[in-house]
């Protein structure tokens, strides 16, 4: 176990407005940890910060890979991407017209090299490498029992499987740290307790590390090993579940007021 | 010194024409997002009627303009109408290929209907010119100058102040929920239509008097210098595209000046992109940025 | 592998089949030199069209400045084949005439390309416009008169392959890895860029593919017409290229084969109309696009593959 | 493997077309069948210069109509009707090309008359040089327009117009002699060969001092801005080569800003719309190139005929457009009755060898460049009105 992004005091402001104030926190390799805060904490900005949507006001963000130790921000968001870092969409962002089966290759891509003439005269190396990228994808889809939808359009699926593909995707570009935002947000309770189990299968067959967004506090109690608790755009608290569901000033400032 | 104010006012005057014709199409613009192409025919049109009421009606200068402006309403509402409602929940770029075909009808109907020689406009004002301190202006000048200021104001009045303005706001920002509150959106985008049009039909009568010549490929030139007028200003903004006229006017007449009369429309078009990329909406456009 | 070089097989026969049914009705006199003009300027406008569409259709970006890439092309060859009047020339013209509107599509797109829809179409528009505008005031390209008497190596059969070629070239563009991103550029940008796609790169890519293929178009109009003007690729040059990828389907290589043809078959038939032409033209434009919002085939394209198997993945287009 | 495939298409068809591929049917020409002879008329009638071609469709059809009245033409003692067959080719090239092909091909036409412009009229030249079909161009003023690349004359592309360089020579002629202009200002249309040819040409023909040369494009309204930095710059004259519409309002600008100095301009401006354009109190002191002025019209009883059946018919008074297009006409009735046959071949021929023909734009003689010598007159407007015709050698 080691540090794999490590956040120091990272600040955003919008025009005057400061959405998230001295942020530090760091991840862990294999860690599972959940960010949690009321509406307009700042959570989904954080977010869009670590992945580079939007550029950082100030402070840092550090990527310990295995092959070296990379500053991320002032990074565009493509090449933090290719280093590691994937995510998905609070409002889900699929390719819409596009099929399925395109939708997890289009986040392959990156990790092939094809020449632009081998591509426009199909050498055979074209279809050598197209099959195997369909093959990588099909198993992935697999694992979400997706495979039998790979040529329907992305805008056809019904919400809950658009939600499990956004993830497939995100999983496609090979991500050292998985980012996802309100992953269970319009799932019933049996979907979210499917949901749930699969994120922990994701998280041991893939190795990877996962910071969630979640409003769900059954989901989040079940799967985080620790809790960030962000408010007003600052950190209110850190812990594992039991710390946190104990802290008054979380108690005070958000479950007491949010739990259902 | 002399030379530089006089060609101050040669670019006011130019850029107060661009600035009306720029009206029309940032209103359409801002109401249902698009390009209406066939704007500066309908100018072509306003001039086309001016010329024969006054020839044949003998219709004195205010009621050739008036009429004008109801030829324009009547005929932008009658092609919104028959030719954008039916797509209005189409791709915005077939909405963009229609108007570019009943430009195409416009323009080759009047062709076909009155040939497409040039005619002189008749002169029923007698230019005046005016010197002050070597500086010369005509009471057209001066007109065309006021009527842009005077329809602007009245526009942002309109837009701002009345009923029927807040709709078309709402309209522009969102129709649906418009429409759930009780707003009748064919009732305002006709009224939209209506209003741009009736501008570019004075605007016929009133550069056809100035230039006294008319053809029916008048409107493609400066429809599409208005257009441009229109983006830098930022469209949608009845405030950009007047600015937006003017300094096209400016810029045209100031190149022109320094003698590269060959490159003018070159150097328009450099700056207009120059702006763009320093400011991706136009001067005063909103740029609005998509939320993750 | 099998199935693939069957598909492809397919194409070749049909694309060489098509070459020698030209080839035999001009033989035997049913296409005369008329027609065969028709044939010419529709292949022309296929060529601009697939590159437009690839730009517009699957990229999703606006632009309205294709004629400016033509005009590169075509006066390439004009003063290239001056000198050079020999068919090595001429291709050495066609790739002279590639190599500049790919490095003025560079100089256009990397700046403008971040800009969004109709401000992106106004500055192309006038990024074309400059393009014409030096053109009609060089010395080297005859200013507003022109050039003519171009020596004419571009005949029909020229202008066969050159279709045959770019129409390969795009589409299997379109069918690839590079093809998966730019479309995913026009779908979602932000989802685009967090799924590692560099979309100034892809946008740049399609671009610049779509103006060199232009160029080529460029290059053979001027060779087949053998004379060229800076009026002939003003803003309604373009318009008249966007409106052959619209009026086919944005996003359809196959529309835009079905549409280039109805329209240049239109166009001639017109022809019979004296004045009455471009009103007749114009009406038949907007009902079209009333009654058929989408385009004549919207997004769909003709499949040999979906023709033999159930699996719909697509492959390479009608030639 | 697909680059395998891709790689034996090539050669394939590359195979195909070296080899027998089209059939190159070299014709002998269209002959005349039957009783009526086709002519041809492939015009600007949609677009930027739908004007002139209008213009210059009526003096076409004046002609035809009246040659018909008279029982047609005499091919070899007996006479036949023409037939006109009237194409727009939109002001485009390509659509001239077409046109020309459609026209050659299908219609069977016997000669041309047209296009107006010299784009147009250039890329008609391949299409009728494989059908052999000559044409006549009424107002394609390009030098080079009847030559091939090589110097050596088209066989079958005339026209009646003047070139450039006779005309811009010409008008730099009467600057220097006539109204003894040592400082000029050139304002040219850069839209089209016309404007930029003769601005090329008068420059070169000019020995006085040219101290400004700008530029406008078709279609402009406003010329203030360029006039008044001419103001400033003490001018004798400006030479403004283009058509009447801009030039009109260039007149009326330039009046209106106080430049009263003389305004030159070339046969573009030879039409009574130029005076309304420009306002008959501001058109005063104006010249321009024309063959076809009041003087010689007087002198001149087919010109005074066609000048009042033009008015009869049209109710308008005749523009030199319309002039040359009925030369036009006439010119390939000489060549028939000439060469005794309507086989475009022979036309090609007889237009070749016109001498001495009796045109409304003058006495016309073709050179071995396919160009019309015909005298050149200048023609001063004042108040709107032809005050004075200048005859320059």
């Amino acid at each position: 176990m080691r540090t794999l992004l490590k956040v120091d005091n990272v600040v955003k402001n919008f025009s005057g407005l400061t959405a998230v104030s001295n942020v530090s926190m760091h991840l862990d390799t294999n860690e599972l940890v959940a960010l949690i805060g009321p509406n307009g904490a700042g959570k989904t900005t954080l977010f869009n910060l670590l992945t580079g949507v939007i550029p950082v006001s100030s402070g840092s963000i550090v990527l310990n890979s295995d092959s070296g130790t990379y500053p991320l921000n002032g990074k565009p968001a493509y090449t933090i991407a290719k280093m590691g870092l994937s995510r998905t969409f609070q409002n889900i962002r699929l390719f819409k017209d596009l099929t399925v089966m395109e939708n997890v290759l289009i986040a392959m891509t990156s990790k092939v090299k094809e020449g632009f003439i081998p591509t426009i005269f199909r050498f055979p190396s074209y279809y050598k490498t197209e099959k195997q990228l369909a093959e990588k994808a099909k198993q992935l889809l697999e694992i979400f029992e997706l495979e039998n939808d790979t040529d329907v359009l992305a805008k056809n699926l019904p919400y809950g499987t658009q939600r499990k593909l956004e993830i497939v995707r995100a999983l496609a570009t090979e991500p050292q740290i998985l980012f996802l935002d309100e992953p269970a947000a319009g799932m019933n309770p049996e979907e979210t307790a499917e949901l749930t189990q699969l994120i922990i299968k994701v998280q041991r067959k893939f190795h990877i590390t996962i910071l969630l967004i979640e409003h769900d506090m059954s989901l989040v109690m079940n799967l985080a090993q620790r809790i960030y608790v962000l408010d007003h755009g600052s950190l209110l608290a850190k812990g594992t579940p039991a710390e946190i569901q104990s802290n008054p000033a979380v108690i005070k400032a958000y479950l007491g007021e949010e739990v259902d | 010194m002399q030379t530089f104010f006089q060609q101050i006012i040669n670019g006011l005057s130019l850029g107060s024409i661009y600035a009306l014709l720029a009206l029309g199409y940032t209103m359409v613009y801002g109401i249902i997002k698009l390009i209406n192409f066939a704007h500066g025919d309908i100018y072509m049109l306003g001039a086309f009627w001016g010329y024969y009421v006054i020839n044949v009606w003998h219709f004195n200068f205010i009621s050739a303009l008036l009429s004008a402006m109801l030829v324009g309403a009547a005929s932008g509402v009658i092609i919104e109408y028959f030719a954008y409602r039916p797509l209005r929940h189409s791709p915005r770029i077939t909405a963009l290929i229609t108007a570019i075909g009943v430009s195409f009808l416009l323009e080759n109907g009047m062709s076909y209907l009155f040939t497409s020689n040039t005619r002189d406009f008749p002169q029923i004002i007698k230019q005046v010119n005016y010197h002050l301190g070597g500086v010369q202006i005509s009471n057209i000048q001066i007109l065309i100058l006021a009527t842009s200021c005077i329809l602007m104001i009245l526009l942002q009045l309109i837009i701002k102040k009345t009923k029927m303005g807040r709709a078309m706001r709402a309209v522009s920002v969102d129709a649906d929920a418009a429409e759930l509150v009780g707003i009748n959106i064919n009732w305002t985008i006709s009224f939209t239509f209506a209003l741009g049009s009736s501008l570019a039909g004075a605007a016929g009568v009133l550069i056809g008097l100035y230039y006294n010549s008319i053809d029916p490929l008048m409107g493609m030139t400066p429809g599409i210098k208005a257009f441009v007028a229109a983006v830098l200003g930022g469209i949608g903004s009845v405030p950009g595209a007047s600015v937006g006229g003017f300094i096209i006017g400016i810029l045209e007449t100031f190149v022109q000046s320094i003698g590269l009369s060959a490159y003018k429309d070159a150097v328009v078009y450099f700056v207009l992109i120059v702006i763009l990329l320093i400011l991706p909406a136009g001067i005063f456009g909103k740029n609005t940025k998509e939320k993750v | 592998m099998k199935a693939n070089f069957k598909y492809n097989l397919i194409w070749l026969i049909v694309m060489i089949a098509g070459f020698y049914l030209i080839n035999t009705l001009i033989l035997v006199g049913v296409i005369d030199s008329f027609i065969a003009n028709m044939l010419v300027t529709i292949g022309i406008n296929i060529i601009l069209a697939t590159g437009l569409n690839l730009i517009i259709g699957f990229a999703g970006q606006f632009s309205l400045g294709h004629a400016g890439f033509m005009a590169i092309g075509a006066y390439a060859t004009a003063i290239v084949t001056q000198t050079a009047s020999s068919p090595v020339g001429f291709y050495a013209s066609i790739f002279i005439g590639i190599i500049v509107s790919i490095i003025a599509a560079l100089i256009v797109g990397i700046p403008t390309l971040r800009l969004r829809g109709d401000y992106l179409a106004i500055a192309t528009m006038g990024a074309s416009e400059i393009i014409r505008i030096i053109i009609n005031n060089l010395k080297m390209t005859g200013g507003a008169a022109g050039m003519f008497n171009i020596p004419q190596f571009a005949d029909w059969p020229t202008v066969y392959i050159m279709v045959c070629l770019t129409t390969i070239i795009i589409v299997n563009f379109i069918h690839s890895r590079a093809g998966r991103a730019v479309k995913s550029v026009r779908e979602d940008e932000i989802a685009a860029e967090a799924m590692g796609i560099n979309i100034t790169k892809w946008k740049l890519a399609a671009f610049v593919l779509g103006a060199s293929t232009a160029a080529v178009a460029g290059s053979l109009h001027a060779s087949y017409l053998q004379t060229i003007a800076p009026n002939d690729f003003g803003i309604m040059e373009s318009i008249s290229i966007l409106i052959i990828v619209v009026l086919g389907g944005v996003g359809s290589i196959t529309g835009t084969f079905v549409a280039a043809v109805v329209l240049g078959v239109l166009d001639t038939v017109l022809q019979n109309f004296g004045a009455l032409r471009m009103v007749i033209y114009a009406i038949a434009l907007v009902m079209i696009m009333i009654f058929k919002p989408s385009g004549l085939l919207g997004t769909w394209e003709f499949s040999v593959k979906r023709l033999f198997s159930r699996s719909k993945r697509k492959e390479r287009v009608e030639s | 493997m697909k680059k395998v495939v891709s790689m034996a298409a090539i050669v394939m068809t590359a195979g195909v077309f070296a080899g027998c591929s089209t059939a190159k049917t070299t014709t002998k020409g269209n002959q005349t069948t039957g009783n009526t002879i086709k002519i041809g008329v492939n015009m600007e009638l949609s677009g930027a210069a739908a004007g002139y071609g209008q213009s210059q469709k009526q003096g076409i059809q004046l002609a035809a109509s009246e040659i018909n009245k008279d029982g047609g033409i005499n091919v070899n003692g007996k006479k036949k009707k023409i037939k006109l067959v009237i194409r727009d080719n939109k002001t485009s090239n390509n659509t001239s090309a077409s046109v020309a092909a459609q026209l050659t091909n299908n219609d069977k036409v016997v000669a041309i008359v047209g296009p107006a412009t010299t784009n147009a009229g250039t890329a008609e030249i391949p299409n009728i040089t494989k059908a052999a079909v000559p044409s006549v161009s009424p107002s394609a003023t390009d030098p080079a327009y009847t030559l091939k690349k090589n110097g050596k004359v088209q066989p079958y592309v005339f026209r009646a117009c003047y070139q450039n360089n006779f005309q811009g020579a010409t008008a730099a002629k009467f600057m220097t002699n006539t109204l003894k202009a040592k400082r000029v200002a050139v304002y040219a249309d850069n839209s089209s060969d016309y404007g930029t040819g003769l601005a090329k040409a008068f420059k070169k023909a000019y020995t006085g001092k040219v101290v400004d040369s700008q530029f406008f494009t078709a279609g402009d309204k406003d010329f203030n801005a360029v006039l008044t930095s001419f103001k400033s710059k003490k001018i004798d004259a400006i030479y403004a080569p283009g058509y009447y519409t801009e030039i009109g309002l260039i007149i009326k600008q330039a009046r209106q800003a106080g430049i009263n100095v003389p305004i030159v301009g070339s046969d573009g401006m030879a039409d009574p719309k130029l005076a309304q354009i420009a306002g008959n109190n501001n058109a005063s002191k104006i010249y321009y190139t024309t063959p076809f002025s009041d003087d010689v019209a007087k002198a001149n009883p087919t010109a005074v005929k066609f000048m009042n059946k033009y008015k009869a018919k049209y109710n308008q008074d005749a523009p030199t457009f319309s002039a040359l297009a009925y030369d036009s006409v006439y010119m390939i009735k000489q060549a028939i009755e000439n060469e005794k046959s309507a086989d475009s071949v022979k036309i090609a021929k007889g237009l070749a060898k016109i001498k001495n023909f009796d045109g409304v734009t003058g006495n016309i003689t073709m050179d071995k460049e396919h160009n019309p010598e015909k005298p050149i007159a200048i023609e001063e407007l004042t108040k709107g009105k032809v005050s004075e015709s200048f005859n320059v050698k």
